[in-house]
């Protein structure tokens, strides 16, 4: 590991761009999402060389080879499986895994939750465009009801999967979600996932052009953005909307999160509830705003808690502190010996 | 007044009873004391596929059979001389396979009619002639265990425990083999319960004395073995599953290399991932993944960061790592996957052996996606065939199928401490920090091996993407050009191809480099053709015994060797796998004897089928 | 399905036992599931022939040739979808899966999520005993942290999965749980599986009293169980303990559920919280019940929502609709076709 | 004044363009329209592995090559006589392929300093002398087709995207076929859009007219190509794909059992889950599982429960099915398994054609495990061939595997509509309730077939078990003896070799049935197999060709068949699959000449293999 402690020069976003051609469709948001990601790591105090990008397949999953540092195109929904083999190696790497709707939920949703349950130090990005890209265009399990597909030509019928809900229930410390078009926010959320030491899991919501476009629409466009966002920050009450005036509330009678109004039905600002990132029921509750017409779509962080365990350093732990007790030659010699002259 | 002691070749012993009676313990502590005795041996732990079935029905009978002797010892015999059977249900299994005239240990005590009646016994077979023929010795053992255990005040189910230390000394009297050593380890297992210990211990002496002074030895002969002419050393007894993960962890050394062993649990696959997970002191890590996919994927992922990924299996759960074999041989990456072979298909006989796995080990991938296979014969010999998977994976860059089986996993055998010191070691190489602005190409590759270049994450400038596309021979990117496709793919080939010039020459395992027949064999049946040919040469008939360490690719004089003889016969335990690649590569007519049963071959069927093939 | 229609002679437990020899180990609990499950069937009115079990590997998995019904012992964690199957070709049967900790929550996770969140009418039971039995003694993804076994010598260090969480976050609408030992709950929630239209997910506790025995016996020991066991019952306070005297409240400052006294710090009966099964909030917190000390393990009911479409019709309904409009021929001369003559 | 028009005995012609510049809608109309004036034809679609590249660049390249003919017609032919180029990227990529002395189609307008660049043209082709001894035709097509389009109103996009319809005009015009097939698709297509239909057929009208009309037609032929002769009947063109779906839809009728279709996308074979989608009308189900293991694991579950299972993936997705397929095996169940092959290993090239999963097909799985294999060899194939793969695994009861191709699966050919009131049914025989107090055992063997008995769920009295673990030939009960695991594996090898005696002979497909040289295929190279073995035989060289379209059993002739060669060559798509099986059964000395390039063999290539090897 020679190189990694000499000091680094000041990277930039070019230092972290690789030569290759990118090859997504004109006006996909992959592009946005990588730009971000190769302006952030600079800021993150990244450095080339101990940095991999580990991916399955899918469009979203050719993202590592536009990055400059250590990139594995892996295999169909492997690449948490993959990742968690290569931290457990190298723990001092920082590793990346990029997923999509299909890659991440479906063909490889075990793996995902088992990196997830593991609490494995991986910084998990899934880009939920609700489609398969790269296969033309079928149906994914966060394709809402009803999507037609030349899968589906009479319009799918299997209920969705929440990717938040799903992640919470793998037991996620870290889950949060961000939009390809929020180029601020974006990198916010890369920076706390980042530091995070555990299994982060970010949903991207990004829009595929040529198979599903405008599905985030209401939340990307600067005219309904307001009153279909609500930008989380921890501490703060939970306002949204165009005149700032909507909030959520949680009703101990329906045991729910609602959407109220600020100064109707004497609703005062000190009635909204206010976030708390640490609150796993919160994350939950949250997990779920947004899936019923009215509601806004939290994004931030919505879930973070850090456990005060690390797997990698427990598994890491038990060698070290093990090692050198025995040699092989002890093993060896360790059953009862006879010897033959 | 007793018997002389007679002297003997061999023997084989088989000790039966219901899975809570301790026959595995018994048999592997009689291994062990005969392995004191120096003599050589072959083991063959047979448990039933149940956890714990209920007591004393035929599915929950559980056997150890051992054959040892003062010449070597290749096979765990054909049939046992003497059967010790704990209950009916042992009877009822195993007394078809007995020598005629051996001799039968029956507990008597346990022939209750409940126990009779779960074994399917309308009647006694005690009593009446169905055991005629045999030399039986009936003892109530379970009596006489109680007895002995009287005084430690243990409970009844405690005390008849210890039955089966009374057989052991029994036995051990009667191959006048050392009880000290079973009294060592009986104290250090019971270290925190000294009553069990001493309860253990008097059980132990209490056989031992019974047949020492009992009428026994006034019609029964006691037995000597005298210890094997072997090479000088230190030796050990080892099973297949223990050299194996010392092995890897050799290699692991030699290589320079940490080893990331990534399995799923699986019959007989998991003793690997018990003994490696019991050896982090050598900075082994042990990662047990969600299933057999994360598993070699873990593993690759390993060692794609730098290490030396590892994984582990058996059958079923090899053929889900299938997909990511392939991504192993397109981005060239080092691995060892290890098949510990088990009855199939599917599910199959999980706890019975086979070596029907050849086929998917050599051919079963999507694409032409060529790997080095390797196979262990016996359990000392997977030390040395798994470090030289480790080497071939890391001199040229591939994953590398190491065969074994469920024969050799269990069982146990002599073996003589390796010099660990004396292995030549085979340092990794792995890409350093290029000079000035030399761009780095991960598909760089060496000359000789065509290994290509191993840049790993945390090293300034060789910061590569690589992944299951194809990639341009020159640099390494994605390339979907046609010439390209053909070069990488001939490349591929010509890599492991090429391994061929860097593996010894088959050598004659017994018999001359020429004449009328070759038996080839591979794997577990190392033993049994051992013997058999070894019979068949002492008829006089000229037949020869080549076992293959190297499936793929073969080695480079095995072609010329095989030319050499008339006739080519291959026993298998499948339905004639390795004949396939032989006719393959060779054109030779090489003809199939096969057995799927479960079972090891017996040497009288070896022999019968290479008579009937000199004589057609 | 000739004899599908004709009327049932009342059938017994009898009726429902194979003539295979059981192969568990003396003292497991999957003896005591099995006979409440061939106890349970004739009382729901189920026939033989249109009973399936389908099943993975495992000891648990074995279950299916002990009934005598039709049953399908398959191969390890594919079970779900192997069920699935099944039921898309033939939706008049009553399908039950049988599956264990590590068969479905290990190697076959995704499966049960996808069955799961299709929402697919089967009868999931998953014997949960924190072990891989039939391998002889593995931990696996439920196994507390610091389970000793012959794959953690030191201990395992993965953090553990919550099956109840882990069903929920796949859009879990029916979750239960009960434990072999009881025989009186046991069937009521079998009835309640069975009835529900939709994939009903069943957690039951179970011994494995060679690998892992005695993990539930605060649960099970009749001295303990009433201050560890929370029996649910819809509509009810939830109040549990020897004395009757413990209860759980929605603390709306840490937003989570409490244990509290009743009589201590001015708790009433009547501030106990109710139970209401087709709360997916309430749900999810009892899910995460019992992971503290002094916290009850919620047991029956946890969550019943039927959902208003059905995944199995819905998918048969698509082509019921279309049944007939085109013939194979139609379809095969729907192009541009010309005359040879 | 215009030439004469000419006669040609066949023509290929190759439009290349933009992935945005409806390149494979251009060609599949041209194709229609041949079709419709009787040629026999062959297509190639060549797609880019973007979903959709950058504009101009080469790897955004798509093209679509048509060989069409007055007689029969085997291949998309070596090289275009005709290349029509949209832009630089579309000339650089494929200029090197086009027949020397062969016409240049340019879109002069798309040769802008940009797109040059794009496609890394220093110089502008167009205009040195890089495209001597091409026949070179520049026309302003954008530009033209912009003036056609004006009246309609249309956005400047809009309209330009009409300029592969002047296109087609021009190519419609020189080839004298009829423009009213494509009016009328277009008019249907864009129902509900009438401004676009009338531009585009206006651009389609345009290019047609400056085809008469121009000086064009002054210098330049105009070509016919006479309608081949074909056997009676109703033709239209199909794709592999949806002959292949039909054919799944046809075997459900025959067998008289539902289709459940489990699969997951992959290219190549997602065509087939998208087609049987659409035909839901028939009464199948289709369902798209969450990865292939769930795929196969449902068609499983739904064979179980009495219907027809069906799944289909590509090389990567096979071998994750192959530990289920395992389980198919034990369980005897039916169920056919689709393998559209891509290039391989792992990922691989997705979207070429490879033959490289044979390997895989006929060994790739755990343990003993037999299975049938059948390929198809060309689109209209596929039909005869999906309902042959129903029939034994309805029949054998088990599974079956169907190889295909990804350019099978995506090229074209006229096909002559079957009868299928004549096809005979092959209804599948269920278990029915027994009489009195007969216990059911589902392992009942048919003694002619060796097929068990089907009991499935919901009929009374054939409630069973079963599951992947040996059974019992006898009961069908779980079975670990060892005679038994020896039984059952040679019945299930039985069974499948059986299938021999209920498959046709095969035929020699040109040639006499012995002689000097048999050139032995399977699969997508039957065509430029079939045309060069024409070739040689022209030239007079005893040569025969031999396509097999069962892999496993071969048919039960062909030992015989081949012994009368006195050699065999074996050309394949991949490394030398195929000519290990030939050399395993019957240890002839069959030959490999293989290409791994994702590309179809070139007729030229196979003759000079053939030469060589008769030569040799
Ligand atoms: C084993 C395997 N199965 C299927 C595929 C085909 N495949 C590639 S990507 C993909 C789905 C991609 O969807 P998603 O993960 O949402 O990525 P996107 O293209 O939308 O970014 C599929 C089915 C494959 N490459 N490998
Ligand atoms: C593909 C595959 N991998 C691994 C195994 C080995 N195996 C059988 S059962 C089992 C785990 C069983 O655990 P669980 O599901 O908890 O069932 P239990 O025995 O505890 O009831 C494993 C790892 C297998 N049969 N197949
Ligand atoms: S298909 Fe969709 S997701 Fe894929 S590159 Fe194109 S726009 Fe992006
Ligand atoms: S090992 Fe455990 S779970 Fe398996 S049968 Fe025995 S007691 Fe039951
Ligand atoms: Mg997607
Ligand atoms: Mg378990």
């Amino acid at each position: 590991m020679n190189e990694m402690t000499t000091p680094q020069e000041k990277l930039t976003i070019k230092d972290f761009t690789s030569d290759q051609e990118v090859r997504w469709c004109p006006g996909c948001g992959d592009y946005a999402i990588l730009k971000c990601m190769q302006r952030t790591l600079p800021e993150l105090g990244a450095t080339r060389e101990n940095t991999v990008f580990v991916s399955g397949i899918g469009c979203s999953s050719r993202f590592p080879y536009y990055m400059d540092t250590y990139g594995f195109h892996t295999i169909h929904g492997r690449a948490p499986a993959i990742a968690t083999g290569v931290k457990l190696a190298k723990p001092e790497l920082d590793v990346w895994v990029i997923t999509g709707d299909g890659d991440g939920l479906s063909i490889g949703g075990n793996h995902l939750v088992h990196a997830i349950r593991r609490d494995v130090d991986l910084n998990i990005l899934l880009f939920n465009n609700q489609i398969y890209g790269l296969t033309k265009g079928q149906y994914s399990p966060t394709s809402v009801v009803g999507t037609k597909t030349p899968s589906t030509p009479q319009g799918s019928v299997d209920p969705t999967l929440n990717p938040i809900a799903f992640a919470l229930g793998s037991g996620a410390r870290f889950v949060a979600r961000t939009v390809d078009t929020a180029q601020k926010h974006m990198p916010d959320v890369f920076k706390r996932a980042h530091a995070f030491k555990g299994a982060s899991f970010v949903e991207i919501l990004q829009n595929c052009i040529v198979y599903n476009d405008a599905i985030w629409e209401e939340i990307t466009n600067k005219k309904t953005a307001p009153d279909h966002q609500l930008l989380l920050e921890h501490g703060t009450p939970m306002i949204f909307g165009a005149e700032r005036n909507k909030g959520i509330i949680f009703n101990t009678k329906s045991f729910a999160l609602e959407v109220v109004t600020i100064g109707e039905n004497s609703v005062t600002e000190g009635d909204i509830l206010v976030h708390d990132e640490t609150s796993l029921q919160m994350a939950r509750m949250l997990g779920d705003l947004g899936e019923k017409p009215g509601e806004p779509a939290p994004m931030g962080v919505i879930y973070a808690s850090e456990a005060d365990h690390s797997y990698v350093d427990a598994v890491r732990g038990q060698m070290d502190s093990e090692k050198g007790k025995r040699t092989l030659k002890d093993i060896i010699r360790g059953g009862q010996t006879w010897v033959v002259e | 007044m007793a018997l002389e002691v007679q002297t003997l070749e061999s023997a084989v012993v088989r000790f039966a009873g219901d899975s809570g009676d301790g026959m595995q313990l018994t048999g592997s502590q009689f291994t062990n004391s005969t392995a004191l005795s120096g003599n050589d041996l072959a083991t063959f732990p047979d448990f039933p596929a149940e956890i714990r079935a209920p007591v004393g029905t035929t599915f929950g009978v559980s056997a150890f059979q051992i054959n040892f002797g003062a010449t070597s010892i290749k096979t765990v015999g054909d049939q046992p001389d003497v059967l010790v059977a704990m209950n009916p249900a042992a009877l009822k299994v195993n007394l078809s396979n007995l020598r005629k005239g051996g001799m039968l240990v029956l507990d008597e005590g346990s022939f209750t009619t409940r126990n009779l009646q779960k074994a399917g016994y309308a009647d006694n077979p005690a009593e009446g002639d169905t055991l005629d023929g045999y030399q039986v010795i009936k003892l109530d053992i379970s009596k006489m265990t109680m007895e002995a255990v009287k005084e430690f005040g243990l409970g009844n189910k405690e005390a008849l425990r210890c039955k089966n230390m009374w057989t052991l000394g029994l036995m051990l009297w009667m191959y006048t083999r050392k009880r000290q050593p079973v009294i060592d380890w009986l104290e250090k297992k019971f270290a925190k319960k000294p009553e069990i210990a001493n309860a253990n211990i008097a059980a132990l002496n209490a056989g031992h004395a019974y047949g020492e002074t009992s009428e026994l030895s006034a019609h029964i002969h006691q037995y000597e073995v005298e210890p094997v002419h072997a090479e000088p050393g230190i030796y050990r007894t080892v099973t297949g599953s223990q050299a194996l993960s010392w092995g890897i962890a050799a290699g692991g050394e030699l290589s320079g290399l940490e080893i990331m062993f990534g399995s799923y649990p699986i019959t007989p696959a998991s003793p690997i991932l018990h003994t490696l997970s019991g050896m982090k002191e050598l900075g082994i890590v042990t990662f047990q993944a969600e299933d057999e996919i994360a598993a070699i994927c873990a593993a690759l992922g390993a060692s794609y960061a730098g290490a030396l990924g590892v994984t582990s299996s058996s059958g079923p759960g090899i053929a889900l790592k299938t997909e990511a074999l392939g991504l192993a041989i397109s981005t060239e990456l080092p691995l060892v996957v290890i098949n510990s072979q088990r009855g199939g298909p599917s599910t199959g006989l999980p706890t019975k052996t086979e070596q029907s796995d050849l086929y998917q080990a050599i051919y079963g991938r999507n694409g032409d996606a060529p790997m080095p296979v390797v196979a262990t014969r016996s359990p000392g010999d997977c030390f040395e065939v798994a470090i030289e998977a480790c080497r071939l994976a890391v001199k040229y860059m591939t994953p590398v199928m190491l065969l074994t089986d469920g024969f050799i996993a269990n069982a146990a055998e002599p073996w003589k401490l390796p010099d660990l010191d004396a292995i030549e070691p085979f340092p990794a190489s792995q890409a350093k920090t290029p000079e000035g602005d030399e761009a780095f190409n991960p598909f760089l590759r060496d000359e000789e091996t065509l290994a290509r270049n191993w840049g790993v994450p945390g090293v300034k400038g060789t910061e590569h993407r690589i992944g299951g596309i194809e990639k341009s021979y020159d640099t390494g990117h994605i390339s979907y050009d046609p010439a390209n496709h053909q070069k990488m793919t001939d490349t591929r080939f010509a890599k492991i191809d090429g391994i061929a010039g860097d593996i010894p020459d088959q050598v004659v395992d017994q018999g001359e480099d020429s004449g009328t027949l070759a038996v080839v064999g591979w794997g577990s049946t190392y033993g049994p053709i051992e013997e058999a040919v070894k019979r068949a040469r002492a008829d006089g008939l000229s037949v020869s015994h080549i076992h293959l360490r190297y499936l793929n690719p073969f080695p480079k004089n095995l072609e010329n060797l095989l030319g050499g003889f008339d006739k080519i016969l291959v026993p298998e335990m499948n339905n004639g796998q390795l004949k396939t690649v032989l006719r393959d590569k060779f054109l030779l007519d090489a003809k199939p004897f096969t057995q799927v049963s479960g079972l090891p071959f017996k040497i009288g069927d070896l022999l019968s089928a290479i008579r009937a093939e000199i004589a057609s």
